[in-house]
């Protein structure tokens, strides 16, 4: 066994375990940092690979930003778990019966895996000698890809977007601080002039 | 070529199998907690980016890198927009439990 | 250091011209964003208003375009098919936006926000028909599909519209799930995403489990999108709980892209496997058109109701898909443009049916007698009830014409018997609407027709009607050239 | 000529039918009786052509028929048929006989349907008829002769039903109808075999192929049998007869339709109508002379019908019935005569009858006119000194009938040579069955006597039994149906009917019918004397002069009649032997004893019933039949069409489509996890089928 | 041009009719007016058709062409076959639009704008050359006759004019299927290439199925009539006369134009099974009307019965039974439609439809009693009546090819006998004893105007039918030479095949 062939089976020996955790904790703050160890696993898969910059990219990005987010919202929600009711398992049986099938049939994939006999020769993009894996992948991505790079643009904007519109509220009630009202101010509108007729009050 | 490395790219294969189908498992089988779907779906697009590298470096090929990154990128925008539905969800219903999740029927 | 590979083959700006609706769409949206965003006073109607213009300039350089080219150094494609469907899109989108001008604010979409996500839908649908790479067409898939559930939550203070939402990005996203992985394997079988490239790569012989997988998985993530049977189950849930003028949108336009998708990805990629994707689409249609069938007959909601009715529409346009032919291609474009037509006819009619006191109608029974009350809406919801159905002389006969035409070219006699059996019962729940309205009597007033509504209504009715005088034959034929460019 | 003859009576119709109401009845009755005077006077000169003819070398040949085009009719392929009016001989005869007894009777119903309000109507009725008639005797073609069949058949239905506010006469009129169809269901299919065998469907044509087939006979398959064709096509033709001319099986109708005004009997169930049957067989005597099986049919029937309405004649009470019985006795006389061969013979009774049974049937008319619309005889009794005219007028139709003359002579009655030679030929033409027709005829000739005298006795002689028999239980279990019987005349009849009903004033004011009924008698009773003796010859005279007469319009068997002219002497006088013992009968049980008729019905209560009931035909017909049909109408229709097309199918298949729907709407729960579910099992079963169909496990 | 005209004439009246606005008794009766006037100018039209054609080809006349695709184009003309059901139905419709006066009081002008399109639907079905258009106008009568019956008719409309959609439709897209399939066997849909075009046996089978779904339902022919009796009855008077005398007409025409033209072998083979429930047909619901107690539903079983006369004798293939065929469909057009219009003059006035409630008409009805007469006359196939003789070419037409059938065909004249003439003892004669009757009026002008022209017609072409025989012959006279041919080709085929 090489060294690799050794790394690869710990990374996803543990990426698997963990990745199970993840559907099996009770508590979600658990999974979620299941979700982050996955993706740590995975890192290294990636490195093991050689696609250097995507394993960074996934610890950066995803246990940085991604799995972050997942952990603040659900102790934003705050949800008392307690009470959740443990899950009735009553389709269990067949589920697991259609999931051993899709797993058999994908692992019947994996293992008699084979390319098209001539694609090997004409790689779409071949990944060029002597050029950091970071370096060639943005050479890719800002000349060849510019159209992918500019509509994953307009997903994220779409995110961010969508993000705001639906969780964004105004409270109305709530006193803000608005300069160019409070410096636009004129008299007028702070002083009231009554005139009061003597004997008879307001 | 993975094949150097002494990793044959059945194996990574396997492994994305395996993770593909925790997700989907992690789908159907929680009741408890959407939060924990969307997790299982983070599992299965690790699962492709798992394949995608695997085949890239397989092919020797970058597309496959780039295609995972797209995904990364997506992904990430994916769940930004989940989390958002799932919080004013939780603002009308005071709960994110699965079962909960089934006024819409028939 | 530049290579082939990593040069762009876009020199100019006059290179990007076969792009240039997507860019005027693109960079519209963008300063319409930004105008909305610093004109304090905006008023949402006003940006929904520019956005229907946006849209009609989009359709109009794209009915300008130049010939058919693949830009991006492959990743897009612009053909005849790409143009027919896009134009179908975009022609959606902008009667979608017009018909939703007059509800949307009871349906809690008066933000300019819901225009700015309509028009990067469409753009995300855009891109979609125009993919000529799984990237590509993963991208605008979910650059449609992400907008798409922020647009069905919108009415944030709704629980419907909230769980209709989370419904749909939870299923939405295994189903991406799914396409990735398909695509996954089919780029590791044949070493390319590039949709046109992946055919060179497959012959009859070489297939093997891998790319079948694959192809499995993507035809699958595809169709939750175009709502295929099994992978519909959003499509009830979703549509009776978005706000009707989403509902709308859903209905018409992504459906058209993912079908071009559809249509694309099996006539183009996996041509040498005709067989296999075959035997699939069948499955989808005949389950399709059977289920909806039934389902939609036990339907009070009108929205739910219209959404079986898409899952079984459906259902018909693969039946044309399943021919595997240029013919059936031809089928489902025609298909789809009057499937459009229609939906948008008929969710113009759902708009407007309110109460005198203002409350939208939801159920059947709530039309009862409505001819009486509304004639003009209640005889335009009859004829389309009936062009649903499928009979002559309206347009949705011409339809299931086609697509049924091509699917008995190929001999799938048995698809055909249990189609026209399908449509025989859906008829059913089609009839029972008209029964309700014209024979039923009437319990209460309604209220009256906006003019917009009373004039795409008006439009849709005519053409349905005389569709085989009028729009029949340069609608074929454009479906005819459509295909052909595949 | 012949277009005037044919179609005067249809004008009259018209006229009568849709202005009635304009002109006024009183115009009506004088335009169609009018008309068809003129008619009758016309045929009369065409008959003398024939009467009179010369005697020429082709005497003894096929003589042309005149045939005069009207209108082209169904013209399909190889069928051409057209309306031509064909006049030979035998058409000359019926002719004759049609419009004289037609006018007559109109004439007569001038008086006797005096008080109708409908008169006009009835009169339309009647020269309908006449047309009808007269189309399918100058029918050129047998499809011509089935419209005139039909038509009569109508005219029938509408006159029996005249009286329509009588649920009885309307319920008859169906009857005659629908058994009449019986027989033209035959009829039809025999026109059908007639096509296929002879391949024409004219006359001449017809006759002409089937000369053709003289010496070889074809066999045709029918219902999976093969039969000899031209027996085929003659039994399938002759079950019309036997309904139009009321034969036994299909007899059934013809009492019924004594429901109708009493000048309708006389026209259409004695001289005209029923013998359309007889005219049909000796028109087609060209085929029928080809099937021995079928004459012999047609003979057996004749038989049993003359023996068998002979018998139920004898026990019954209406006079009009008691006539109908006798006439449908002798028509079966007329088809013995046919079916021995004798053509000629059997024409010669159909003419003779004619006359002297409208006259009988109008002579009914006349006495229940005069007691004011009584039918019953045992109400009746003595009216001879009332009704004198009338009573002459019947005793001799009463003479004619019985055949009433002396064997060897030119002396008697018109029925004693047209019966008597029917009776000659059912001998000659020998063979066992021959001598038991034979016999059958000699006994019903015997019945026939009893009965008309019985209803001479019972009606003009004797004492009135009005009165004495209105309060008293009588034996006869047919009483209350008998109770009926009256006529009404106008709108109001029930109270008509109260009116009447004391019977002791009718007799009293039983009074003698007005001219204008009693001259048609008068004429009727010179056809029923003279009838016979002029034409004998003619008909039943030497061979020459019947072929001469008929000049080919009808088979004249040569052999068979010389034999009948050369029977045994008992033979010639066993028909007035009989007859004589009949009279003798009826004036000793009716006469000097008269409590015999009853006491000899209660000894025999089985076989009086079974006679009084009319061999309970009706009631079998409706047990087999009619209820029947009812009854797997009423299953075919709540048990087939109901209950299994309709509820279990087509809304069982509905309920099954909302049981399938509520199955599916279950599907779609509303749990996430279910949806998931589904698209995780859709994805399993596509990917298994598709490596399983595609091969690749 | 012509054909067009008469053709899209009404579909112009609906479209006047839809600018008519208001309400009011004043619109209502503008909008009869308009409707009749559009219907009397079709019927003139149609009557000058029937002039100009010509008998003695068997070619189409009045051909119009305009392809629009290669699948589809406007094909218009008429032979034989299909010439007269165009006057029919167009002289039938003024007689629907005048019943509108007494029968319709609610939404008059949809009512007339519903029936125009519907008539212009019927006639495109007997005026298309095309048999995708052919289908377009068979089936697009669906909508108009599934409203008529929903809107305007009786208290369980609604389950009548579901079945009568359901049963419709489900025969009819089968039907689709099989046109489909001719026409990517012979590369066009203009029946004038596909009358020449030879379907190998195996496939004609198959083809026929399909047609016979849909013809079978739309006759009806036994045991697809349930829908029948119930649609009759329910509809308005005018629903019914148009359903009886036009839409059935459809199937019989659809027989001889496509089963027996186009597929001759499998129609050859499967003319034992159409006779046997033509005989079931004929005798089984003559059975049935027997014993009905609803005025409309007894003739809605009888027309079931003639329809099986008509079957019988489409599928002999010979000269007399498609003849015969014709004719009797014409003829039952004309009785069927006038004794609906009978049975809707009493409705008006007495709006019930218990043969029970009825009787004694005659007393104070004498004209309606003799056209009600005339009629039942014709409905029993009355020699000088029209009935007759479609009823005795069929007949006689079977008799040359099975004496079974014609024995069981022959059996169902006499139960005809009984069930009209029992139903017309029943209506009109009688004593009139019912209160409700005693003030009843005889028929109106109206009325007259609509029933005189049928009693002319039903009694003329009983004694001269040259009219329709003569218009027809040649036509009919081509397809059953074109059936014997098929015939004995396949049997001299056959032959050789045994001989080898």
């Amino acid at each position: 066994m090489t060294l690799p062939l050794f790394f690869f089976y710990v990374f996803s020996v543990i990426a698997v375990a963990s990745a199970l955790m993840v559907i099996a904790s009770r508590n979600p703050v658990h999974s979620v940092l299941f979700l982050i160890l996955t993706f740590v696993n995975a890192s290294g898969l990636f490195m093991l690979a050689g696609a250097e910059f995507l394993a960074l990219i996934l610890i950066v990005v995803y246990v940085g930003a991604v799995a972050v987010l997942f952990l603040f919202v659900t102790m934003m929600l705050d949800v008392d778990f307690a009470e959740m009711r443990s899950g009735l398992l009553q389709y269990a049986p067949i589920g697991i019966v259609v999931g051993a099938i899709i797993l058999l049939e994908l692992l019947l994939v994996a293992g008699s895996f084979a390319l098209a006999p001539e694609v090997t020769a004409i790689a779409m993009v071949p990944a060029p000698d002597g050029i950091e894996n970071t370096r060639a992948l943005g050479q890719l991505l800002y000349t060849r890809y510019v159209f992918l790079f500019q509509g994953a643009g307009a997903v994220l904007l779409v995110a961010m977007i969508g993000a705001i519109v639906l969780t964004l509220r105004h409270k109305t009630g709530v006193k803000r601080q608005d300069v160019f009202h409070q410096t636009g101010r004129s008299r007028a509108e702070g002083v009231e002039l009554v005139k009061v007729k003597s004997g008879q009050g307001l | 070529m993975l094949a150097a490395t002494g990793i044959g790219l059945g194996h990574y294969l396997a492994v994305a199998a395996i993770l593909f189908t925790i997700g989907v498992f992690g789908i159907f089988l929680n009741r408890k907690n959407i939060i924990v779907i969307l997790m299982s779906v983070e599992l299965i697009l690790l699962a492709v980016n798992i394949n995608l590298v695997a085949f890239s470096a397989e092919l020797g090929d970058l597309a496959g890198q780039v295609f995972a990154l797209m995904i990364l990128t997506v992904a990430a925008a994916e769940a930004a927009i989940g989390l958002a539905i799932l919080v004013i969800f939780y603002r009308n219903r005071g709960t994110i439990a699965v079962e909960d999740v089934n006024s819409l029927k028939g | 250091m530049q290579s082939a590979i990593t040069s762009s083959d876009i020199t100019s700006f006059a290179s990007l011209a076969p792009a240039y609706p997507e860019l005027l769409l693109a960079v519209g949206t963008v300063v319409l964003l930004l105008i909305a965003l610093f004109w304090k006073s905006h008023r949402s109607g006003v940006i929904a208003g520019v956005a229907i213009v946006l849209l009609i300039a989009t359709f109009a350089l794209l009915v300008m375009q130049p010939g058919d080219a693949v830009l991006f150094n492959g990743v897009f494609i612009v053909d005849g098919f790409a143009r027919y469907m896009k134009a179908l899109v975009l022609g959606g989108a902008a009667f979608i936006l017009l018909i939703s001008l007059s509800s949307a604010r009871e349906h809690g979409l008066d933000k300019f926000e819901y225009s700015i996500l309509i028009l990067l839908a469409t753009l995300g649908m855009m891109v979609m028909v125009s993919a000529n790479d799984l990237m590509s067409l993963y991208v605008g898939l979910e650059l449609q599909s992400l907008a798409l559930y922020v647009v069905a939550a919108m009415k944030r203070d709704d629980s419907k519209a909230t769980e209709a939402g989370l419904k749909y990005f939870v299923l939405g996203a295994l189903s991406s799930g799914m396409l990735l992985y398909g695509a996954s394997l089919v780029y590791g079988f044949t070493g390319t995403t590039q949709i046109d490239q992946i055919v060179n790569a497959i012959t009859a012989e070489n297939r093997s489990i891998g790319l079948i997988f694959g192809m499995v998985f993507l035809l699958a993530g595809i169709a939750f999108k175009i709502s295929a049977v099994p992978f519909h189950m959003w499509t009830p849930d979703v549509y009776e709980g978005a706000p009707t003028p989403v509902t709308a949108f859903f209905a018409a336009a992504p459906k058209v892209a993912a079908m071009a998708l559809f249509v694309r990805v099996t006539m183009v990629s996996f041509e040498s496997v005709t067989r296999d994707w075959q035997q699939i689409v069948i499955f989808l249609s005949i389950a399709s058109m059977g289920l909806a069938a039934f389902a939609a007959i036990g339907q009070n909601n009108l929205k739910r109701l219209m959404a079986y009715s898409s899952i079984g529409h459906v259902g018909f346009a693969l039946v044309g898909l399943s021919a595997g032919t240029i013919t059936g291609a031809e089928g489902v474009a025609v298909y789809m443009a009057i499937y459009v037509a229609m939906t948008v006819g008929v969710f113009a009619c759902l708009l407007s049916f309110k109460t005198a006191d203002g409350s939208p109608i939801e159920t059947i029974g709530e039309l009862a007698g409505l001819s009486r009350k509304r004639p003009f809406v209640a005889a335009i919801f009859a004829i389309l009830m009936f062009s649903l159905i499928g009979l002559p002389p309206l347009a949705g006969f011409f339809a299931k014409w086609q697509v049924f035409l091509a699917a008995i070219e190929q001999g799938l006699f048995v698809l055909a018997v249990i189609g026209v059996l399908a449509s025989a019962v859906s008829a059913f729940y089609y009839l029972r609407i008209v029964k309700v309205m014209y024979f039923d009597e009437p319990t209460h007033e309604f209220a009256a027709v906006p003019a917009e509504l009373g004039a795409v209504m008006a439009g849709v009715g005519f053409v349905v009607v005389t569709y085989f005088v009028t729009v029949g034959a340069p609608l074929t034929a454009a479906a005819a050239l459509a295909a052909g460019s595949l | 000529m012949i277009q005037a003859i044919v179609f005067l009576p249809l004008a009259g119709a018209l006229i009568a039918g849709l202005l009635g109401r304009i002109i006024g009845h009183r115009t009506s009755e004088y335009i169609t009786t009018g008309l068809l005077i003129v008619s009758a006077l016309l045929s009369w000169v065409v008959f003398a052509g024939y009467w009179f003819a010369p005697e020429t070398a082709e005497g003894a040949g096929h003589a042309e028929a005149t045939k005069v085009f009207v209108l082209e009719w169904i013209h399909s392929g190889p069928l051409q048929l057209d309306w031509v009016l064909r006049v030979d001989t035998l058409t000359a005869v019926m002719l004759v006989v049609v419009n004289t007894v037609s006018s007559l009777v109109h004439i007569y119903s001038i008086g006797y349907m005096a008080e109708d309000p409908h008169r006009s109507r009835f009169f339309a009725y009647l020269s309908l008829f006449t047309f009808a008639m007269l189309m399918l005797v100058t029918a050129d073609n047998f499809l011509q002769m089935f419209f005139g069949w039909e038509g009569v058949g109508l005219a029938s239905y509408l006159l029996i039903g005249f009286w329509y506010k009588r649920p009885a006469a309307s319920a008859a009129a169906m009857k005659a109808f629908i058994v009449n169809r019986v027989g033209d269901f035959g009829f039809a299919l025999g026109i059908f075999a007639a096509w296929v065998v002879l391949g024409h469907l004219d006359f001449d044509g017809a006759f002409h192929a089937a000369e053709g087939l003289k010496d070889n006979l074809p066999v045709m398959n029918f219902l999976s049998w093969q039969f000899d064709a031209m027996t085929v096509v003659c039994l399938l033709l002759f079950m019309g007869a036997m309904g139009k001319s009321a034969q036994f099986l299909l007899h059934t109708w013809l009492p019924d339709a004594m429901e109708g005004p009493t000048p309708v009997s006389a026209l259409i169930h004695a001289a005209t109508m029923v013998t359309a049957g007889v005219f049909m067989v000796a028109r087609l005597s060209p085929l029928f002379d080809l099937s021995a099986t079928a004459m012999m049919v047609v003979m057996v029937i004749g038989g049993i019908t003359a023996f068998f309405a002979a018998t139920v004649g004898l026990v019954q009470n209406d006079i009009k019935r008691v006539i109908a019985y006798s006439t449908c006795s002798q028509l079966g006389y007329m088809f013995v005569a046919l079916g021995a061969g004798a053509y000629s013979v059997g024409v010669f009774h159909l003419f003779t009858h004619a006359f002297f049974k409208a006259l009988l049937f109008l002579g009914a008319g006349s006495v229940i006119h005069a007691m004011h619309h009584e039918q019953d005889m045992r109400n009746m009794g003595g009216l001879k000194d009332k009704i004198p005219l009338t009573y002459w007028m019947m005793i001799i139709g009463t003479l004619a009938l019985t055949g009433v003359g002396i064997p060897g002579t030119p002396l008697g009655f018109a029925g004693f040579f047209s019966k008597d030679g029917i009776i000659e030929v059912a001998y000659a033409a020998g063979e066992s069955t021959g001598y038991i027709i034979f016999w059958a005829l000699v006994i019903a000739a015997l019945f026939t006597s009893f009965y008309s005298w019985r209803l001479i006795h019972l009606t003009f002689h004797g004492k009135p039994r009005d009165a004495a028999h209105s309060h008293t239980a009588h034996p006869d279990p047919a009483h209350a149906a008998a109770e009926t019987h009256h006529e009404p005349i106008d709108d109001d009849n029930t109270d008509h009917a109260h009116g009447h009903g004391h019977h002791g004033s009718a007799y009293d004011n039983a009074h003698e019918s007005p001219p204008v009924m009693l001259v048609p008698l008068f004429v009727l009773a010179i056809g029923a004397v003279l009838a016979g003796v002029v034409f004998n010859d003619m008909f039943f005279g030497h061979t020459e002069h019947i072929e001469h007469f008929f000049a080919g319009s009808l088979v004249v068997p040569a052999e068979l009649l010389d034999a009948a002219h050369h029977v045994p002497l008992w033979v010639k006088w066993s028909a007035t032997v009989a007859m004589l013992l009949g009279f003798g009968a009826a004036w000793y049980m009716y006469m000097v004893d008269t409590k015999a008729p009853q006491r000899l019905a209660e000894q025999n209560p089985g076989l009086y019933k079974f006679l009084l009931n009319k061999w309970y035909f009706d009631e079998l017909y409706d047990r087999i039949f009619v209820q029947p049909s009812l009854y797997v109408g009423n299953a075919l229709w709540k048990g087939f069409d109901d209950w299994l097309v309709d509820k279990t199918i087509t809304e069982g298949l509905g309920a099954r489509v909302r049981d399938v729907t509520n199955r599916v709407v279950k599907l779609q729960s509303g749990y996430l996890y279910h949806y998931a579910f589904a698209m995780l099992i859709g994805i399993a079963a596509l990917l298994t089928w598709a490596i399983a169909a595609g091969g690749l496990l | 041009m012509l054909l067009s005209v008469i053709t899209f004439l009404p579909a112009l009246g609906a479209l006047v009719l839809l600018f008519i606005t208001g309400k009011g008794e004043a619109v209502d009766n503008l909008s009869r007016w308009i409707a009749l006037g559009f219907t009397v100018a079709t019927a003139a039209l149609s009557l000058w058709l029937w002039y100009l054609f010509d008998p003695t080809t068997t070619a189409f006349q009045f051909v119009e062409n305009i392809p629009f695709s290669d699948s589809i184009g406007y094909r218009m003309g008429v032979d034989g076959i299909s010439v007269l059901f165009i006057p029919l139905t167009a002289v039938l419709m003024p007689a629907v639009v005048l019943t509108s006066w007494g029968s319709i009081t609610k939404r008059v002008k949809e009512y007339l704008i519903v029936f125009l399109i519907l008539e212009t639907f019927m006639i495109g079905a007997f005026a298309t050359l095309d048999l995708a258009i052919f289908y377009v106008f068979f089936e697009g009568t669906l909508i108009p006759m599934f409203l008529i019956i929903g809107i305007w008719g009786g208290a369980r409309r609604i389950q009548a004019t579901y079945k009568f959609f359901f049963y419709s439709f489900t025969g009819t897209v089968l039907m689709l299927l099989a046109i489909m399939y001719m026409y990517w066997q012979a590369g066009t849909l203009d029946i004038r290439v596909l009358l020449d075009f030879k379907f190998p046996p195996e496939v004609q089978t198959w083809l026929w199925i399909g047609f016979f779904a849909s013809f079978a339902v739309k006759m009806p022919m036994w045991p697809f009539h349930r829908w029948l009796p119930e649609a009759h009855v329910e509809a308005p008077t005018g629903g019914s006369v148009i359903l009886a005398a036009i839409l059935l007409k459809m199937g019989g025409y659809g027989f001889i134009r496509f089963s027996i033209s186009m597929f001759p072998d499998a129609s050859h083979q499967f003319s034992t099974f159409v006779f046997v429930l033509s005989i079931a047909a004929i005798i089984i619901t003559s059975l049935i009307a027997l014993v009905q107690t609803d005025i409309k539903k007894l003739i809605a079983y009888s027309s079931v019965a003639h329809m099986g006369f008509v079957t019988m004798g489409i599928f002999t293939g010979n000269i007399y039974g498609i003849h015969g065929a014709i004719f009797q469909m014409i003829s039952h057009g004309v009785v069927s439609a006038a004794l609906f219009l009978c049975v809707g003059v009493v409705y008006d006035r007495m709006h019930t439809r218990e043969i029970d409630a009825y009787g004694g008409f005659v007393e104070r009805m004498p004209r309606y009693a003799f056209a009600f007469m005339v009629f039942t006359m014709a409905n029993v196939g009355l020699p000088g009546t029209s009935g007759f003789i479609g009823e005795f070419l069929t007949m006689f037409a079977v008799f040359q090819v099975n004496t079974w059938v014609a024995f069981f065909a022959a059996f169902g004249v006499i139960l005809s006998a009984g069930y009209a003439l029992w139903l017309y003892r029943r209506v009109i004669f009688g004593a009139l004893t019912k209160e409700s009757l005693k003030g009843i009026l005889d028929l109106d002008a109206r009325e007259a105007v609509v029933l005189v022209p049928l009693v002319i017609l039903t009694i003329l072409f009983g004694f001269y039918p040259a009219p329709i025989l003569d218009a027809t012959a040649a036509s009919v006279n081509l397809v059953a030479q074109n059936f014997a041919n098929a015939i004995g080709a396949a049997s001299e085929a056959a032959v050789a095949a045994a001989g080898h």
